[in-house]
């Protein structure tokens, strides 16, 4: 299970660099839905099961597809490269503020008692039916709260996306 | 599995400095807006870790990662309405060209 | 009775009909396998021309006047006429060449024959491996029989063969006629032989008078 | 693996464990990717030959007997056939696409039980990962598209994924019906629940008021998700030339072809899993003969739901553009909402036949309400001067 590990950690990685460093637009969502397929495989790996599949349900199968149709929206739809926006100054600050940030979280990780207390095993054992008790019992006034606000993103994303088009006409 | 805690903490973190960098050196709204992605995708593995190795009896941090992914839907879509609005504006998706507060 | 979904059941029923009757009633389906079955094709059909000989493949209603090859848009034809070995002509082709991936099948070289000669055919296939030579056709392809005429186009062949009976019949009465009155010429004058009943020096006699 | 471990390793007990712990991983493998490619050509065949038989043709008999080597000569020809590239197209997505499309179908068999205790992974998230992993065929019909550099192409990947997308939420909400009746998302456990009642047949779901509403649902969106023949307007021929797989030639072309059937058997088989009792019927049980009979049920409920597709295809025309998405969100959404509601009914509602009478008037007062909400307008008789 230890190679699965390093094997999906390198899939989450590659998935994430690419996805923010590719020059064609297209190509960056294609390698963000590696990178989100990684995390759902973690997720299996940690016996998240339910939380895998939610995240490919919601993340490959709904985000994904909406950051590909404001793409198709908004660019030209042929995926033509970029602009080559490297080596700039911006970059280079943003790069280093990355890997600044990078170093000190790994530095605190590693010089942390709890991770090191933390014993390695496989004793998690995820239960849907868990899950779904909790969501219908004390936790159901987030899960309503979370309905309600999904709800006005989606009239507040048409409103957003519409006004632009009635001013027009 | 014999993987410990803090390979994961790891993990995450580099995953999460990665979404920064494509967040802070990107000007494509939509790379920005697919960074902060990254970021999020991080912290909730994370909280998954956490649950795995520490509070796997209940759960309640698979609750926190449900909610959290349903308001990173939220704010996706939000955040590409936006794009899309803004590209009808300016006829760009340059974050750096839009500064004019006066539509 | 209205219901959602009333035509898409109706729909249903209908191809499930025809699935189920098209094993047990032949008259259903309307495919013919091609290979081993055949339908008669309508006497009006034509793909491209073929020769028509009477007798034998030897001597071909043709007689290589080239006007087929002068009219044919698509310039498809090709005729070399036949000689003897002191070069005479022999009144018949020695090539004929139709390019069948040229023409197009328009009829025209059959409407301008003034010997009743070339004529369409209903065979379709025709096809060949090679693109270039293998769709020429040579004389001996095109050379096909009176009879294999008949067969195809009955009709139009019958009014062909009345029209050339017809012809060689006028053709021999006049000839009776001149015959006559050549001998009634001769009676008087000193008696030659009369060898000018049969067919073939008819052209030349023509042309001679 | 998990499942027919023990079966394995209670009848092969003088075997090393390891080699009983390969056999149980790769048997399941080997058998999905043999059996259910084997039923894609064999589905080629009998949808041509029935295609035919309802246009009152033959169809095709001209390769062995009665043409049953037609997929192996099919298979030759595309083998052999040049693959053409355009010189614009994204070569590394271009390439990436047909071999991504025949992925999820495939994954999807790994949940579904074709006997007693016979499923490759008896997840317990079962059902959700089979809709959840077809959601994924989405991603490559976009990159065929895109990648093409064709105008066609990208309308058709646009289509396919807008249909898939919407026709995805009426879908899991009728599995969403069933998963609350039978109380688990493991597709073993489903089909269980399923069991006993007259011949073991009269316990099906789809013999439930709302289990029939669950199926019909299941069954329209399990063909706009494989875009099979009403809903196939991702690569509609007459407008679109191909969809997405315009400019695909070769093995490529045959791999979308093999992936569209996969992904369509593969909704066939979850809805068999879910509505009509997976391999149960009578004779199904957990001896040799019984889980033998149990494969046979399930695979004859396959074939049965193949048919029903091609007898589909053969039959209705294909919708328009605003058709299918109105359809998918006025009327089928709202059904699948008001469906899961009767399940609630049938739940609670104590005296089973109160529980029929009162889902079933539930169902039909909204079938009818919606119908009536969205029926078209009423076009009079058109009399013509000219018949």
């Amino acid at each position: 299970m230890n190679i699965a590990f390093w094997i999906i950690s390198a899939v989450a990685v590659l998935g994430a660099v690419l996805a923010v460093t590719l020059r064609n637009l297209v190509h960056c969502v294609l390698a963000l839905i590696l990178f989100f397929i990684g995390i759902a495989a973690h997720y299996f790996l940690l016996h998240a099961d339910f939380l895998g599949t939610v995240q490919i349900l919601i993340y490959v199968g709904a985000v994904a597809i909406l950051i590909l149709f404001a793409i198709m929206l908004t660019h030209n739809v042929t995926g033509t490269d970029g602009p080559r926006e490297l080596l700039g100054l911006k970059w280079w600050s943003g790069a280093a503020i990355a890997a600044m940030l990078a170093v000190v979280l790994t530095r605190a990780i590693q010089g942390d008692k709890l991770a090191a207390a933390l014993p390695a095993g496989d004793r998690a054992q995820s239960s849907v039916a868990e899950i779904g008790k909790a969501l219908v019992g004390g936790w159901v006034v987030p899960l309503e709260a979370i309905a309600v606000l999904l709800t006005a993103a989606l009239i507040g994303a048409v409103v957003i996306a519409l006004e632009e088009i009635r001013k027009s006409r | 599995m014999n993987i410990p805690l803090g390979h994961y903490l790891i993990l995450a973190a580099i995953l999460f400095a990665i979404g920064l960098a494509g967040a802070l050196t990107r000007k494509n709204a939509i790379i920005v807006l697919m960074g902060i992605e990254v970021m999020f995708n991080s912290a909730i593995l994370n909280l998954v870790a956490f649950w795995h190795y520490k509070h796997f009896a209940v759960p309640t941090a698979q609750l926190f990662a449900m909610f959290s992914i349903g308001i990173a839907a939220a704010e996706s879509a939000i955040g590409l309405a936006l794009v899309i609005a803004v590209y009808r504006h300016y006829k760009s998706v340059d974050v750096d060209e839009m500064r004019a507060l006066k539509g | 009775m209205n219901y959602p979904g009333k035509g898409l059941v109706a729909g249903l029923a209908v191809t499930a009909r025809n699935f189920v009757g098209s094993y047990f009633y032949k008259d259903r389906l309307i495919t013919v396998q091609y290979p081993e079955e055949r339908v008669q094709t309508p006497e009006n059909s034509r793909t491209f021309p073929f020769l028509v000989y009477d007798e034998s493949p030897d001597k071909p209603r043709c007689t290589a006047c080239k006007i087929c090859e002068v009219e044919c848009p698509p310039k498809c034809i090709y005729i070399v006429m036949d000689r003897d070995e002191k070069g005479k002509p022999r009144q018949q082709p020695k090539v004929f060449d139709i390019d069948i991936s040229v023409c197009m099948q328009c009829q025209i070289c059959v409407e301008v024959c003034p010997f009743e000669s070339i004529k369409m055919d209903n065979d379709f296939e025709k096809s060949k491996y090679g693109r270039f030579n293998d769709l020429v056709q040579h004389l001996p392809d095109l050379l096909k029989s009176n009879a294999y005429y008949l067969k195809i186009k009955p009709t139009e062949a019958a009014e062909v063969d009345a029209k050339l009976k017809a012809e060689t019949e006028a053709k021999a009465a006049k000839k009776a006629a001149a015959a006559a009155a050549a001998a009634a010429k001769a009676a008087a004058a000193p008696p030659p032989a009369a060898p000018a009943t049969t067919a073939p020096p008819t052209p030349p006699s023509g042309a001679a008078t | 693996m998990e499942t027919l471990y023990p079966l394995l390793h209670a009848t092969f007990a003088n075997l090393p464990d390891w080699a009983v712990r390969v056999a149980a991983f790769l048997i399941p493998i080997a058998f999905i990717f043999a059996v259910y490619p084997a039923i894609f050509a064999l589905t080629t065949l009998v949808e041509r030959k029935a295609l035919g038989r309802i246009q009152n043709r033959y169809g095709p008999n001209r390769v062995g007997i009665f043409g049953i080597l037609q997929p192996l000569a099919d298979g030759l020809k595309i083998l052999v056939k040049e693959d053409i590239v355009p010189r614009v197209a994204d070569k590394f997505t271009h390439f990436l696409a047909p071999v991504l499309i025949v992925v999820p179908g495939l994954l999807v068999y790994l949940v579904v039980p074709i006997a007693p205790g016979l499923v490759a992974v008896d997840l317990k998230i079962g059902v959700l990962f089979a809709l959840a992993v077809g959601t994924m065929s989405v991603i490559a019909l976009f990159m065929a598209g895109w990648a093409s550099r064709n105008k066609f192409s990208l309308l058709g990947a646009v289509r396919a994924v807008a249909q898939v997308v919407s026709y995805e939420v009426p879908t899991v909400m009728a599995g969403v019906a069933v998963i609350m009746a039978a109380g688990s998302l493991s597709t073993l456990t489903i089909v269980e629940r399923q069991s006993g009642g007259v011949l073991n047949i009269s316990n099906w779901y789809v013999f439930r008021p709302w289990g029939l509403v669950g199926f019909v649902l299941f069954v329209i969106g399990g063909l706009a998700e494989s875009a099979r023949c009403p809903f196939d307007l991702p690569e509609a021929e007459s407008e679109l030339i191909g969809g997405y797989h315009t400019e695909y030639s070769g093995f490529k072309f045959a791999l979308f072809q093999m992936g569209e059937y996969l992904a369509g058997m593969a909704m066939a088989g979850v809805t068999v899993t879910l509505f009509l009792g997976g391999y149960l019927g009578p004779g199904s049980g957990t001896g040799l003969i019984g889980r033998l009979i149990a494969m046979l049920w399930f695979f004859g409920k396959l074939a049965g739901m193949i048919a029903l597709n091609i007898w589909i295809r053969g039959t209705w025309p294909r919708l328009r553009v605003d058709q299918l998405m109105g359809f998918a969100w006025k009327i089928l959404l709202p059904l699948a909402l008001v469906n899961i509601v009767a399940v609630g009914f049938w739940h609670f509602l104590t005296p089973r036949p109160v529980a029929w009478m009162v889902t079933t008037v539930w169902l039909v007062v909204w079938v009818v309400v919606l119908t009536k909400c969205n029926a078209s307008a009423h076009l009079e008789k058109r009399e013509y001067r000219y018949v």
